[in-house]
């Protein structure tokens, strides 16, 4: 039994296909190369083992929208993963289906300063304001370049983590 | 001795002065807010009093609450931690009133030292070198005057202020005034204190700190410096010692100031003299810290002092029982302060469940943490959840051993800076020694690489998982604050390559 | 130095090679039984290779397979770790013909030195005192001779045999002749070499072993002794350095007898000579391990060197840098090993999964381990789990640390003997170090108390529990082992005791 | 609401009652002293957070036939509780419901020797036989005086964990 995936991170794309034979030894081919596979989950918690020819890694995973993020060491790769039948829903507060991009309140905390107003054209990377929690401030910047089609909230405002503070198309 | 001793604190600090009363057979008694009741620091602690809700203000910082949790314990004794009541002259003086011994200098001690303008005055008068500067500014027209003197850039200081809180830097005559104003008002809103200073501008210093401790029978003893030059926005990240910037000759000259201003200010118990370094050597004083500080573990690393065990001691009244000639620094010790932040997504704190954790272990590694498997990080506390320290034979082995064991720890459910680390510790410019406090901030750039091995076991597990879940249901965590997939990252050769020293294969736990 | 190594062994002195490695820049290499592919070691690795089935003959044992292994990976070196085949010169042989440097002595080194008659008398050679004995005894009045001339009790052992096997007590000419004629029998099945000698049985003494590395360049450097007199059937159960009893003339004399040894047998790479010590401070040769012991961590700990380091870089040919001059015993250090085995069963090897492990950190303590939970403590390797290794100022701030980190130390699924270590650093007599060899069999019985405090303790927490039961259906893990009451248990009050200077009030994770 | 059992740990015994009232506060009574009590289980996991007035106790639990054992620090607490309406069904090889005790192979290993046969009179603590395992000889004993009923296995016989050894009446 073979199933195959198209998988991304970042500009690095890979077909891949998984085969499990009847001892359960397993081959996943990426684009043209095979490898032997060896995966085991470490006491079926969040750790797992996975030995590709030799070569040995830990990882944990978690579920994104579209994929996993597969953390190796101190590196997080994000995977999208293309043909899985039982993919979690894309969605969620930080990508919308349009095409815009909602900056959401990574903690509660108080809004210091906001520095962009509706119709502005932001960078990447762009501060966009100033939200106060744990004793900081901390500046909140844009993932996506556009312009700024809804500020949700004003200086000075409480808010709860995830509210919905500044959406840029 | 004590027959019990309260920590007005919480988390690892906590944690490291209740084993050290465990060490000395004094049982010892936690306080914790609502937020805090599963905390380890509960669950270590001999007995455990709730001191009110989650914010600090009402529980950490509660003088009220505490006191009266170590009378109904029945605690001689409070030691106070560092952050929260731990420079408060009040909360010693509300202490001494009910009768039990503060863990520190005495609440006159730690107002003289509070008072930066004062603290100046002090270390003048012990022949402690101070960075030019004035006594409190009364007039504009005095500012222009020292400003004029000392050059341009000066900082303008609040006397309240401490831990880079309260200053701002001039750069010429034209902002001077509105500089004043700003620093006036600032200062009387954040310390109730308009009360204001002009310093000298040190620019590409480092931040080099003594840490001392005296007892009750007049002895004083300096036990070497720190380096604390990496920083972001005065937020301390690696300490070291020694300095590599200290030669055998400075750190005579460090101790002895330190050691004389101490004396100067009649200090008892354990505490920190801050200096900035300049490239020549020359140091000035910055402030006293009267307390212990969150690196203290360098210090204790490099000299076999205990310096807990010898707070507790020392503010027992017993001598302290080693003089300034029985200091020995051997070997080269680094912390670094492990924080829940996204390091790629400009620090911000991160906040969440831990659920799974796996701290460093093996030669030459102390842990410091509170952390445990369901530990909420919550936005009340401070967002520094463990300290990693690494002592090695020279620095080189301190480095080595500090960045193998950052390879070996694993916290799911927030992010860390653990990242920073790592580039960090191989970073040439750091592993040469030449760093200075605006070096973070300035000449250091976080990378945003993933390395290319790593690349294509990611995508053999992430197709292994997606296989497992389509056969089997295969269930994980969901993702941590819904992490958008990184746009900025980019796959790089960071395999083999050997930078700084450290040799990225073998990065391990990989 | 050396491109990648492989470690031919498991468990936490693999994962202490691997660190080594990974602070050297060097890629390690794992391999594993079938029963291990989970485990921390193969993780740890950059690289891992199954070896065989479960039972170590067929596994950790197997040499081709190992061998196979390295050069599959391109290996170019092997640690052999201790245990094993660690002291087996067929395997060091074996990697030197592969082409591959074997980190420990040349295989010629190993044979001499595995030979205990060839050994006392190369070391009679070298001026190092070796105990009144025989060389081997071929005829039975020869025997008779000697041990009238020795004086009884003298002990036959085994030339081939080491690590306390293969010795026989003989208390009179009466048991001579029986003892002589059973101990060849069983040397001839347990080692494959009748050949037997006699030697002088030395009662309460001490067992001490000095330390020491050579390198290929002709320098040895000798490292001071360990202290390991707490042994039950000649198992190790804590080391300490140094020895309560040897005085810096004892440690001159027994350091130079060490390196004389060594050098006597052309000794390359970390080795360590155990000697059994009088109370008249004469010491005598007993044996030399040819490898890394499980005991090395308290010398790195009050020498501050690193071991496996230093055998790594002298097995590349590396000068090892420093001399006799240069080696500082600073502080003492203590190890505890901690293994799963039911102290209150007659120390019963206990098997099972680790549900829950918590080990000890903070101020001093070094923890060697490979535990993690999930972990399955199985019958087929020594059931030696963990090392808890603390650093002092003195020896009772190490054995105070000790304790303290002891009563931190969780660990559910298995029984483990923490209670026994909590109790030795407790013993009026250890804290004076007053032991010897025989101490824990002859002098030391496990108390099998209740603290009362925590009696009630323990009953409102199973009120709790029923209660939860019965009405919220809580769920617990069944009993390991199906541990049945244990019938000799009674409740002694044992709180706020305060005995060998360690008070029980303060246990904590109480 | 309240429940009372009746508990015992080697010779001491309790009653025990429990009351929780509305608001979730938690009091027990042993014998005639009420104690304030508050227990957390931490990440609903294996440990306990237990404070009684003040006095901090962490303790893990396990099921036992007939009750818990409490796992204080290094100490084992076998708690026999009474009164319990869901408690484990007691039994298992080492206790008989008839009043022999079984020794059961506490692991995988070959018998060296034994040295009773049946009909021999046994003290507690007496070893049995001898357990080779883990590359030692380990020496089981009796944990009950009596009678030697029957001896189920032979010297050199391989047996496997939890293989009924020696029978006591």
């Amino acid at each position: 039994m073979a199933v195959t995936y198209q998988l991304q991170i970042g500009e690095e794309k890979r077909t891949a296909e998984v085969q499990q034979d009847e001892d359960g030894r397993v081959r996943v081919r990426l684009d043209n190369r095979w490898y032997d596979v060896e995966v085991q989950r470490i006491n079926g918690g969040e750790v797992f083992s996975l030995i590709v020819e030799g070569e040995s890694w830990e990882f944990t995973a978690v579920d994104t929208p579209g994929g996993f993020e597969v953390i190796i060491g101190p590196h997080v790769y994000p995977v999208a993963v293309g043909g899985m039948k039982t993919a979690r829903k894309a969605g969620g507060a930080a990508a919308g289906a349009d095409g815009t991009w909602t900056l959401t309140a990574p903690m509660s905390g108080v809004v210091v300063d906001v520095y962009v107003s509706q119709g502005d054209q932001v960078e990447q990377g762009a501060v966009l304001m100033v939200l106060e929690a744990m004793k900081m401030n901390n500046e909140l910047q844009a993932q996506k370049s556009g312009t700024v089609q809804t500020v949700h909230v004003t200086k000075g405002a409480r808010v709860d983590r995830g509210a919905p503070l500044i959406t840029v198309a | 001795m004590f027959k019990k001793l309260l920590v007005a604190n919480r988390g690892e600090i906590t944690i490291r002065v209740l084993r050290a009363c465990r060490e000395l057979g004094i049982p010892g008694v936690a306080v914790y807010s609502e937020a805090d009741r599963g905390a380890l620091h509960v669950r270590y602690a001999d007995e455990a009093y709730c001191i009110g809700p989650a914010p600090a203000l009402e529980s950490y910082l509660n003088i009220p609450r505490i006191i009266e949790a170590a009378q109904r314990a029945g605690a001689d004794a409070i030691h106070p931690g560092y952050g929260f009541l731990s420079e408060n002259a009040a909360f010693a003086a509300a202490c001494r009133e009910a009768g039990i011994t503060f863990v520190g200098p005495s609440p006159e001690a730690m107002r003289l030292l509070g008072d930066k303008v004062e603290a100046r005055r002090v270390m003048r008068g012990a022949d402690v070198p101070i960075a030019p500067g004035t006594d409190f500014i009364e007039d504009p027209a005095e500012a222009v005057r020292a400003a004029e003197e000392i050059g341009y850039p000066v900082l303008i200081k609040a006397a309240a202020g401490g831990g880079g809180r309260g200053i701002r830097v001039v750069n010429s005559r034209q902002e001077l005034d509105q500089a004043l104003e700003t620093a006036r008002q600032e200062a009387l809103s954040a310390f109730g204190n308009a009360g204001v200073f002009v310093e000298k501008y040190l620019d590409r210093v480092r931040h080099v700190e003594v840490q001392f401790i005296a007892d009750r029978h007049g002895t004083v003893v300096a036990l070497g410096e720190r380096d604390c030059s990496v920083q972001r926005r005065h937020q301390k990240l690696v300490e070291e010692a020694p300095s590599p910037a200290v030669t055998p000759e400075i750190r005579r000259r460090l101790c002895e100031a330190a050691a004389r201003g101490a004396r100067a200010a009649g200090y008892e118990n354990a505490g920190t003299m801050e200096f900035l370094l300049d490239r020549d050597g020359n140091f000035y004083f910055l402030e006293v810290n009267t307390r212990l500080q969150v690196e203290h573990p360098v210090t204790e690393l490099v000299t076999g002092v205990d310096l807990v065990v010898d707070q507790i001691r020392v503010a027992a009244g017993e001598p302290l029982g080693y003089t300034q000639d029985d200091v020995k620094m051997v070997g080269h010790a680094i912390e670094c302060r492990i924080v829940a932040e996204d390091p790629y997504n400009n620090f911000l704190p991160s906040v969440g469940t831990i659920t799974f954790v796996r701290e460093p272990a093996g030669p030459g590694i102390r842990m410091e943490s509170a952390l445990f498997q369901g530990m909420e990080v919550s936005v009340y506390y401070d967002s520094m959840i463990a300290k990693l320290i690494a002592w090695g034979a020279d620095r080189d082995q301190a480095i080595r051993r500090a960045h193998r064991a950052l390879t070996e720890f694993k916290v799911l459910g927030v992010h860390t800076n653990i990242p920073f680390h790592l580039q960090l510790l191989e970073d040439e410019r750091f592993r040469r020694g030449d760093v200075h406090t605006k070096f973070l901030e300035q000449e250091f750039r976080l990378e945003r690489t993933l390395p290319t091995d790593g690349i294509d076991a990611a995508f053999i597990a992430a197709a292994v998982l997606a296989a497992e879940r389509d056969r089997r249901g295969l269930q994980l965590q969901a993702g941590t604050n819904g992490t958008a997939p990184a746009a900025g990252w980019r796959a790089a050769g960071r395999v083999a390559q050997v930078r700084g020293g450290i040799q990225y294969r073998g990065m391990g736990w990989r």
